[in-house]
C-alpha cells in the first residue's frame, strides 16, 4: 500500500475542518442515510476509506457514485457522535474529482445538471428553468425526460418565457470567473 | 414594520404560488416585506456541489445587497435558499480572512450583521399569539407537518427548533384548528436536487414518507420549502409508479394553509397551481 | 554562632569512585561554620550512625549535612540518627552526591568541585535553618459516611467492625442505592435483592452504625481528624419510635399514582411510602411534594388510620451537629433518561426504555414480577433490540466516556431476556464489547454462543413508532455499513452513567476536586485512587465514575482501612514542612497585608481568615493564617504572596537564598 | 566533549520539585547515565514554590543559565502547583525581557520521575544551548533590580 500524499487529508482539513481520524467507525451515519442503500459505499465506508491513507482508496473515493448521491441532508452530522462532516467532506471530494477528470460516470447525469444550473445562473443571475432543462438535455441527450411536464408547468404559471436578468450582470460573471479554479 | 424580502429563484418560477401565498398572508397580518433589490441566486445545491468559494460569494452577494438596504431582518421563504444565507452568514462569521477574501469577490462590503428568518421563524416572531383570532375557517384536517431537511440542519449553525421532530410548525398548524399528526418523517429528506437528475431516488425517497403519511391518516402534507414541494407535488405520478398505488394527499405550503384559514381567497394563494388537486376546501 | 558537622559518605566505591571524598571532607572543614568534618564508607551502616552521633554530642553540633545517597533514600534514617542524638532532626540535611554526581559524571576534578559545591549549599542552608517539631493534631475517632448505597454500606461496616463509630446519612428513605433496584448481577447472576439486603440489616442493627435516612450533609468546616459537620434530617412526618411499619397508611393515602423512583418510573406509589418492600429502614415517609395536605391543606387521612399515631405533620427539619475525624463520599451516580436522546424519540415512545428500567422489569419485586412486559401495553416482546453506548462516548452530547458497566450489563438483560422468553429474538447494537474483568469475557461469549443473542456491530440512527412496532435503524458496519432495520417490540438503551445532580455542591461543600462531568476526583488515579486532595475525605465507589459492584466494594473496602488507619494512631503527626504566616510586634502583628492571594493559589483551602482584635474586642486587621492540617506545603502560596508574609518551613525564602547564593559563588 | 581549554563552562541552576524531576534525577544516576557536571540541582517541594525572584537572585549571583523542571501536567503532586507556575512564567517574560535578560538562558521542562534518560539529555542540551549563547555578563542590572525589589520589602 502506498500512503496517500497525506496532504489530501490535510489539505481536506484545512479547508473544511474535518478530521477523518476523529471518525470511530461507529456506522451512525450509515445506519441515518436516506442514501446509504443507494450509495457504492455507504458514508461511514468513505470515511474509512480516507482513514486509511492510501491512494487507491483516495481514489475509490474520488471515482464513487456516494459522493454525487450524497444530498447533503445533513443526517449524518446531526447524528454524529464525532461531529464528522461527511457533507462537507462529499462537497471537497467532489470538487477534487472534477479537477482530477475522475468522476464516476454513474454521476454524469447529476453533474450535468450541477452545471447547467449553475452556467444559468452565471448567465442570468438568477435560476431560469427553461434555460436550465435545455442545458440539461443538451448535455445528457435526454431529450424526451420531463417533456410532459413542461406544457403543465406552463399552463399552472410555473414556467417563465424569459429569464429574468441580475442587472449588475458584470458583477455576477466577475464573481464566477473569479472564484473559478 | 419593513423587513427585506428574498424570494429566491424558486419562487419567481416552480413556486410561484409559495410567493403569492407569503405576500398574501403577509398582508393580511400587517408585515410589510421590501425585496432586496437586484438579488441573485443563493446557488443551491449546485454550487457547493462543485465549487465551495462559489458557494459562499453567491449568498453573501444577497446578504450584502440586504445590508446594503439597512435591512435588520430579512425573510427567506425558501428553505434552501435559508439554509444557503444562514451557513454562508455563520461560516464567515468563523472566518475573518474567508470574510475579506469573499467580501473583494463580490465587490461589496459585507458585514455579517442581517438577521435572516424563514417563513416560519417569522410566523413564530409576527404572528404566533394573534393567529387563532384571526382564524375564520378552521383548517379542520388532519395534516402531516413536513419540515425537510434543510429548515433544521445543520442544527449548530441554523439554532432553529428541534433537530428531531421538531415542532415550529406544529404549533402553527394546531392554533389554526389543525390536528397534526405525530409521524416518522418530518425531517428525512425528500430527495431535494436530484430531482431531474435522479428521479429514481426522489420518487423513491418522497414516496417512502408521502406512504408513512398516508398510513397515519393524513389529509395533506405543510411543507414549507419550494423544493419539497415540487418533489411532492409535481413528482406525484413517479412516486405512485413507485409506491404501485395512487395516493392522493395534496401538499401546501403553509402559509396557503394559514390563509385558507383566515379566509383569503384561494384563488390569491395560488391553491390552483398545484399539480395534485387541493380538496380540501 | 553555628556549628555545623559534615559527614561524606563513600558508599562503598558507589561515590569515591569518581568523588575524592577525602578531599571534600578536607575543603569543607574550611568553610565558616563547619566545626567537624569527616568522611567514611558507609554512612547509613551502623557505625556510620555512631560516628554522626558521637560527633554531634562532643563537638554540640548545631546541624549537621550529610554528603551521601539521595535524600529520597536515607533523609528519614539520618534525621532519626540526629534526633536520637539530641538534635533537632530538621538541622540535618543531605547532599546528593550519588545520583545527582558520582553516578553521573565521570572520576576528575570537576566532579569533585561539584560534589563540594554541593555539600557547601547545604551548609549554607543548614546556617539558616530552624529547628521543627513534627506537628500533632487530635483526632476524633468518629468516621461520616455519605450515601448508602453499596459503597457506604460496606464502608460503614468496614469502619464499624474496627472498632470505630460511624453515622451513615442516606438522602433517600432507604438505603441500598442502585444496586437494590437490580435484578441479577453479572457476571455471576446472583440475585441483587439476596446478597445485599443482609447488609443493609447488618448496618441498621450494628451497634456502631449509626444511620440517619433522608438525611443530607448541611456544611462542613474544621480538617482532618477535626471535621465539624452539621447534617439536615429531612421532616419524615412520621415518627419512626412510634410507627410499626404496619402499612395501613400507604395502603389508604388516596394519592396513588406517583411515578416509583424505585421502579425507574414503571409502577407507582402513595404520598405516604415505603421505597420498597425490603427498605431499611422500613418505616414510611410522606412525600411533601405529593401529598394533598401539604400541597391543598385538606387530607390526613393517614394519620386518621395510623393505630399507634405516629403521624407528625408539622415537625420541621432538624440540624444536628456532629464532629467526626474523617468523611467516606459514596454519593453513587445516576443513569440518563430515554428523554435525553432526539433520534429515539425524546422519550416519547413508551417501549423505548433504559436499562435501569430493564432491570425492574426483570427483578421479581418488580412491576411485572420479573416477567419481561412492555409497558405499552404489557405484551411479551418477541422482538427486542438492546442499543448499547446510549450517550456514551458521544462526545456531541457531551460525555465522551465510556460509562464502563453497560456492556456487561446490556449482555446480562440480553441473556435474562432469552432465558424468560424463549421464543425471543434480541438484538445487541454496539461499538466494542468491553469485557474487561474476571469471567466477564466469558459471560458475554455465553451470551451470544449458548443464549443466540445476535451482537450487530453498529450504532442506532434513529428510532420511531409505527402500528405498534419500534423501527430501528441501524448500521452493521462489519459488511460496511449496510443500513439493517430491525421492527422490535421493545427497545432498551444502556444509557450513560453520570454524575447525580447536585454532586458539583456537595463537593464544593467538602472542598475536593471534581473533573469535568462531575464525577469526584482521587487524589491519584492510580496510587492513591480511594483518597481526595482534601486530608480526611475519602471516595468509594460509582461517584468517581460509573463502576460495578466489585470495583465498588474494593474501592469501600480501600476507603474503610484509610480511615480505619488514619483512627489507628492516637495523634495525627504530620510533618511540620508546612507553610506560616509571619507574626511580629504590634501595631504591626504581621506583615501580611491580607490581599488573599494565598487563598485563591492554595489548592487545599489550607488558608484561613485571622482577625487580629485590639482590648475591646475590635478587629484591627484580617491576616492570613495556615491551617496546618490542611497545608500540604506545596508553596504555591508563597510563590504568589507578594509581600512575603507567607513562608513555607524547611524551603523558606531564606534558606532557598542561601542554597542559590553558595551554588553560584563559589 | 573535547577537552577544550579554552571552552566556557556555563554555571546552571536546575530549580526541581521533589516528587518528579528531583526523583527523575536521581534514577538518571541509577541508570548511570552521564551528563556534564554543570548543572547543579536545588531541590523545591513544588515548582509552584518557585518565586521568580530567586531566578532573578540567581542572574544577579552569576548564573548562565536556569532550568526549571516539574511534574507533567496533570501529574503534579499537588495537583495544580505546576499550573500556577506556568501561567506566572507568562508575565515573568515580560519582566526579563525589561530587565534584559534573555529568556533562552531559562529552560523549562517537564520531568517525570521514570524520565532518567530525559533528565540526561536536557542538562545536556540546556548545556550546549548556554554554551553557545555565551557567560551572561549584564548581571550588574539585574542585580540592581533585585536590590531595589528587596528594599521595597
Ligand atoms: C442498569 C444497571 C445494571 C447494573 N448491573 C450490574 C450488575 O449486574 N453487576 C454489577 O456489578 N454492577 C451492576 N451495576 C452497577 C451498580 O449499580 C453500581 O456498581 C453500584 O450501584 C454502585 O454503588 P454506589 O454505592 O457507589 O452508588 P449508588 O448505588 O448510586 O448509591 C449511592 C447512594 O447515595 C445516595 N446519595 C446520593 N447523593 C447523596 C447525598 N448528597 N447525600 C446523601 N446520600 C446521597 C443515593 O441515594 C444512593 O443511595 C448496574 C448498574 C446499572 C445502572
Ligand atoms: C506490559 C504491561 C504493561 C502494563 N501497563 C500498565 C499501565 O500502564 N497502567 C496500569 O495501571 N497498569 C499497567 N500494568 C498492570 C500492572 O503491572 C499491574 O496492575 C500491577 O503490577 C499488579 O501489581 P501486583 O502487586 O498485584 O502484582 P505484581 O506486580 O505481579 O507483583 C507481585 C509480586 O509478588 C512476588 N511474588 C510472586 N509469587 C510470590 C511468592 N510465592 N512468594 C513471594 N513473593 C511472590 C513477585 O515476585 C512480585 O514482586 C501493565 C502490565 C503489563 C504486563
Ligand atoms: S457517525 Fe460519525 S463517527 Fe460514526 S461512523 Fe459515521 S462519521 Fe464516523
Ligand atoms: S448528507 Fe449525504 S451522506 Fe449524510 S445522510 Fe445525507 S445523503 Fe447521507
Ligand atoms: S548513606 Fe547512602 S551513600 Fe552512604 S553508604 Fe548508605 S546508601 Fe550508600
Ligand atoms: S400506619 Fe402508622 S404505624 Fe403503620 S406504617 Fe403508617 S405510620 Fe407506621
Ligand atoms: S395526608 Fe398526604 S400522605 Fe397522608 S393520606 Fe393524605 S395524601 Fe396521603
Ligand atoms: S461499557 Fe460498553 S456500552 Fe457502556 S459505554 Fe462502554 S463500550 Fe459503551
Ligand atoms: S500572606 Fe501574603 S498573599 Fe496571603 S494574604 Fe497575606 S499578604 Fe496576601
Ligand atoms: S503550602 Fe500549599 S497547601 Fe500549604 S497553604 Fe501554601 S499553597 Fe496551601
Amino acid at each position: 500500500m502506498k500512503n496517500i500524499s497525506s496532504n489530501v487529508t490535510d489539505e481536506l482539513q484545512a479547508q473544511t475542518g474535518v478530521k477523518v481520524e476523529r471518525c470511530y467507525q461507529c456506522g451512525k451515519c450509515s445506519a441515518g442515510c436516506v442514501l446509504a442503500e443507494d450509495m457504492d459505499y455507504p458514508p461511514n465506508y468513505m470515511i474509512h476509506l480516507l482513514q486509511t491513507g492510501t491512494k487507491e482508496n483516495l481514489d475509490t473515493v474520488l471515482k464513487s457514485k456516494s459522493i454525487w448521491l450524497c444530498l447533503n441532508c445533513e443526517n449524518c452530522v446531526g447524528r454524529c457522535p464525532m461531529e464528522i462532516d461527511i457533507p462537507k467532506v462529499m462537497d471537497f471530494m467532489r470538487e477534487r474529482s472534477l479537477k482530477e477528470n475522475k468522476q464516476s460516470k454513474a454521476a454524469k447525469d447529476i453533474i450535468a445538471f450541477h452545471r447547467s444550473f449553475l452556467d444559468c445562473i452565471k448567465f442570468t443571475g438568477h435560476l431560469y428553468e427553461i434555460g436550465l432543462i435545455v442545458g440539461f438535455k443538451a448535455r445528457t441527450m435526454h431529450l424526451w425526460q420531463d417533456v410532459k411536464l413542461a406544457p403543465k408547468m406552463f399552463t399552472k404559471g410555473k414556467l417563465k418565457l424569459f429569464p429574468e436578468m441580475v442587472k449588475d450582470s458584470h458583477n455576477i460573471k466577475n464573481i464566477f470567473s473569479k472564484t473559478k479554479k | 414594520m419593513k423587513i427585506g424580502f428574498y424570494p429566491g429563484c424558486s419562487l419567481e418560477g416552480t413556486s410561484r404560488e409559495y410567493n403569492e401565498s407569503v405576500l398574501a398572508l403577509g398582508n393580511a397580518l400587517d408585515i410589510e416585506f421590501e425585496e432586496i433589490k437586484d438579488w441573485n441566486c443563493c446557488g443551491a445545491t449546485a454550487a457547493h456541489s462543485v465549487n465551495k468559494e462559489l458557494s459562499l460569494s453567491l449568498p453573501a452577494r444577497v446578504l450584502a445587497l440586504a445590508e446594503r438596504q439597512n435591512f435588520s431582518e430579512i425573510v427567506v421563504p425558501c428553505a434552501a435558499c435559508y439554509n444557503r444565507l444562514t451557513t454562508t452568514q455563520y461560516e464567515l462569521a468563523q472566518d475573518e480572512e474567508k470574510k475579506k477574501r469573499i467580501s473583494e469577490i463580490i465587490e461589496m462590503p459585507y458585514d455579517g450583521s442581517v438577521r435572516i428568518l424563514n417563513v416560519l421563524q417569522m410566523l413564530q416572531k409576527y404572528a404566533v399569539d394573534s393567529i387563532a383570532q384571526k382564524v375564520t375557517n378552521p383548517f379542520k384536517h388532519s395534516v402531516a407537518c413536513y419540515y425537510g431537511c434543510l429548515l433544521v440542519r445543520p442544527h449548530k449553525i441554523l439554532q432553529f427548533d428541534r433537530v428531531e421532530d421538531p415542532q415550529s410548525m406544529d404549533t402553527l398548524m394546531s392554533a389554526i384548528g389543525a390536528n397534526t399528526l405525530d409521524w416518522a418523517f418530518k425531517t428525512e429528506c425528500c430527495g431535494g436536487g436530484l430531482s431531474v437528475s435522479r428521479t429514481d431516488i426522489v420518487s423513491k425517497l418522497s414516496g417512502n414518507l408521502l406512504k408513512d403519511a398516508k398510513d397515519r391518516g393524513a389529509e395533506a402534507i405543510i411543507v414549507a420549502c419550494p423544493m419539497c414541494h415540487s418533489n411532492l407535488d409535481m413528482r406525484r405520478p413517479e412516486i405512485n409508479k413507485y409506491l404501485g398505488e395512487d395516493i392522493e394527499i395534496p401538499v401546501l405550503y403553509i402559509t396557503q394553509a394559514i390563509g385558507l384559514a383566515l379566509g383569503l381567497e384561494p384563488e390569491k394563494l395560488g391553491i390552483k397551481r398545484h399539480f395534485v388537486n387541493v380538496n380540501l376546501i | 554562632m553555628s556549628k555545623i558537622g559534615v559527614f561524606i559518605c563513600h558508599c562503598g566505591e558507589n561515590i569515591s569512585a569518581t568523588v575524592d571524598c577525602q578531599r571534600v571532607a578536607e575543603e569543607l572543614s574550611k568553610v565558616d561554620g563547619v566545626a567537624y568534618s569527616i568522611d567514611y564508607k558507609y554512612m547509613c551502616s551502623d557505625p556510620g550512625q555512631t560516628l554522626i552521633k558521637q560527633a554531634i554530642k562532643e563537638h554540640n553540633l548545631t546541624g549537621v549535612v550529610i554528603g551521601s545517597c539521595s535524600p529520597r533514600m536515607h533523609e528519614l534514617t539520618f534525621r532519626k540518627t540526629c534526633a536520637e542524638a539530641g538534635l533537632n532532626p530538621y538541622m540535618c540535611e543531605i547532599a546528593n552526591l550519588r545520583e545527582h554526581c558520582s553516578w553521573v559524571h565521570e572520576k576528575g576534578e570537576a566532579t569533585t568541585e561539584k560534589a563540594i559545591s554541593l555539600v557547601k549549599m547545604l551548609v549554607e542552608k543548614v546556617k539558616k535553618d530552624h529547628p521543627l517539631t513534627s506537628i500533632q493534631v487530635p483526632i476524633t475517632k468518629k468516621a461520616l459516611v455519605i450515601g448508602g448505597g453499596i459503597a457506604g454500606i460496606q464502608a460503614s461496616l468496614d469502619i464499624a467492625n474496627c472498632g470505630h463509630q460511624v453515622i451513615l446519612i442516606e438522602k433517600d428513605p432507604s438505603i441500598g442505592g442502585h444496586m437494590s433496584q437490580l435484578s441479577e448481577t453479572f457476571p455471576t447472576l446472583d440475585c441483587s435483592q439476596c446478597i445485599l439486603t443482609p447488609r443493609m440489616v447488618e448496618v441498621a442493627q450494628h451497634p456502631n452504625i449509626t444511620l440517619y435516612t433522608y438525611a443530607e450533609l448541611d456544611s462542613v468546616d474544621g480538617s482532618i481528624g477535626n471535621f465539624h459537620v452539621t447534617i439536615r434530617l429531612k421532616a419524615k412526618s412520621v415518627d419512626p419510635k412510634k410507627c410499626t411499619g404496619c402499612g395501613t397508611c400507604s395502603s389508604k393515602c388516596p394519592q396513588k399514582k406517583i411515578p416509583s423512583e424505585f421502579n425507574a418510573g414503571l409502577g407507582t406509589r402513595t404520598a405516604i411510602y415505603v421505597p420498597f418492600p425490603q427498605a431499611v429502614p422500613n418505616k414510611p415517609v410522606i412525600d411533601k411534594e405529593h401529598c394533598n395536605y401539604y400541597q391543598k391543606g385538606k387530607c390526613q387521612l393517614c394519620k386518621k388510620v395510623c393505630p399507634t399515631d405516629a403521624i407528625e405533620f408539622d415537625k420541621p427539619d432538624e440540624l444536628l451537629k456532629e464532629d467526626v475525624g474523617a468523611i467516606v463520599v459514596t454519593t453513587g451516580f445516576n443513569v440518563l433518561k430515554t428523554d435525553f436522546f432526539p433520534e429515539y424519540g425524546y422519550g416519547k415512545y413508551k417501549d423505548v426504555i433504559t436499562g435501569l428500567q430493564f432491570e425492574r422489569l426483570a427483578s421479581a419485586s418488580g412491576p411485572t414480577l420479573g416477567e419481561i412486559r412492555r409497558p405499552s401495553d404489557g405484551q411479551i416482546p418477541k422482538k427486542i433490540v438492546f442499543v448499547a453506548c446510549a450517550g456514551s462516548r458521544d462526545p456531541a452530547k457531551g460525555i465522551p466516556y465510556c460509562s464502563k458497566i453497560c456492556c456487561m450489563y446490556t449482555a446480562k438483560h440480553a441473556m435474562l431476556y432469552q432465558h424468560k422468553v424463549h421464543d425471543g429474538e434480541s438484538y445487541v447494537f454496539y461499538m466494542d464489547v468491553r469485557a474487561g474483568g474476571k469471567n466477564y469475557e466469558e459471560f458475554v461469549r455465553r451470551a451470544i454462543e449458548e443464549d443466540g443473542v445476535k451482537y450487530v456491530r453498529g450504532r442506532v440512527a434513529r428510532v420511531y413508532e409505527k402500528d405498534g412496532k419500534l423501527i430501528v435503524k441501524g448500521a452493521d458496519t462489519l459488511l460496511g455499513g449496510a443500513p439493517v432495520e430491525i421492527e422490535a417490540d421493545m427497545v432498551v438503551l444502556a444509557t450513560a452513567g453520570v454524575s447525580n445532580n447536585g454532586a458539583e455542591q456537595l463537593a464544593q461543600k467538602m472542598h475536593i476536586s471534581y473533573d469535568s462531568y462531575k464525577f469526584f476526583a482521587e487524589a491519584h488515579p492510580k496510587l492513591r485512587p480511594v483518597e481526595t486532595n482534601t486530608a480526611g475525605i475519602f471516595l468509594a465507589g460509582a461517584c468517581q465514575a460509573p463502576k460495578d459492584i466489585p470495583d465498588t466494594v474494593s474501592g469501600a473496602s480501600g476507603a474503610a482501612v484509610k480511615v480505619a488507619g488514619l483512627f489507628s494512631q492516637s495523634m495525627l503527626v504530620r510533618e511540620p514542612l508546612i507553610a506560616v504566616v509571619n507574626r511580629c510586634a504590634p501595631p504591626l502583628f504581621s506583615t501580611c497585608v491580607g490581599c488573599f492571594m494565598c487563598e485563591t493559589a492554595c489548592p487545599y483551602h489550607a488558608i484561613e481568615h485571622e482577625e487580629i482584635k485590639n482590648r475591646n474586642g475590635d478587629v484591627i486587621k484580617t491576616v492570613a493564617k495556615v491551617n496546618p492540617g490542611l497545608c500540604q506545603g506545596c508553596g504555591t502560596c508563597v510563590a504568589f504572596c507578594r509581600s512575603k508574609s507567607i513562608d513555607i518551613q524547611g524551603y523558606t525564602n531564606e534558606e532557598m537564598y542561601a542554597e542559590v547564593v553558595s551554588l553560584l559563588n563559589n | 566533549m573535547d577537552n577544550n581549554e579554552s571552552e566556557f563552562e556555563p554555571k546552571i541552576v536546575a530549580f526541581v520539585c521533589n516528587w518528579c524531576t528531583y526523583a527523575g534525577a536521581d534514577l538518571t544516576g541509577t541508570s548511570r547515565i552521564k551528563y556534564a557536571t554543570n548543572v547543579k540541582i536545588v531541590r523545591f517541594p513544588c515548582t509552584g514554590r518557585i518565586d521568580f525572584m530567586l531566578l532573578l537572585k540567581a542572574f544577579a549571583n552569576g548564573a548562565d543559565g536556569i532550568i526549571v523542571s516539574g511534574c507533567h501536567p496533570n501529574d503534579c503532586h499537588y495537583t495544580s502547583g505546576n499550573f500556577h507556575a506556568r501561567r506566572r512564567w507568562i508575565a515573568f517574560r515580560h519582566l526579563l525581557e525589561i530587565i534584559g535578560v534573555d529568556v533562552r538562558r531559562i529552560r523549562f521542562s517537564w520531568v517525570s520521575a521514570a524520565e532518567g534518560a530525559k533528565w540526561g539529555d536536557l542538562v545536556n542540551e540546556t548545556v550546549a544551548n548556554i554554551r553557545e549563547l555565551g557567560p551572561y555578563t549584564e548581571y550588574t542590572k539585574v542585580a540592581q533590580y533585585v536590590e531595589k525589589e528587596d528594599n521595597n520589602e
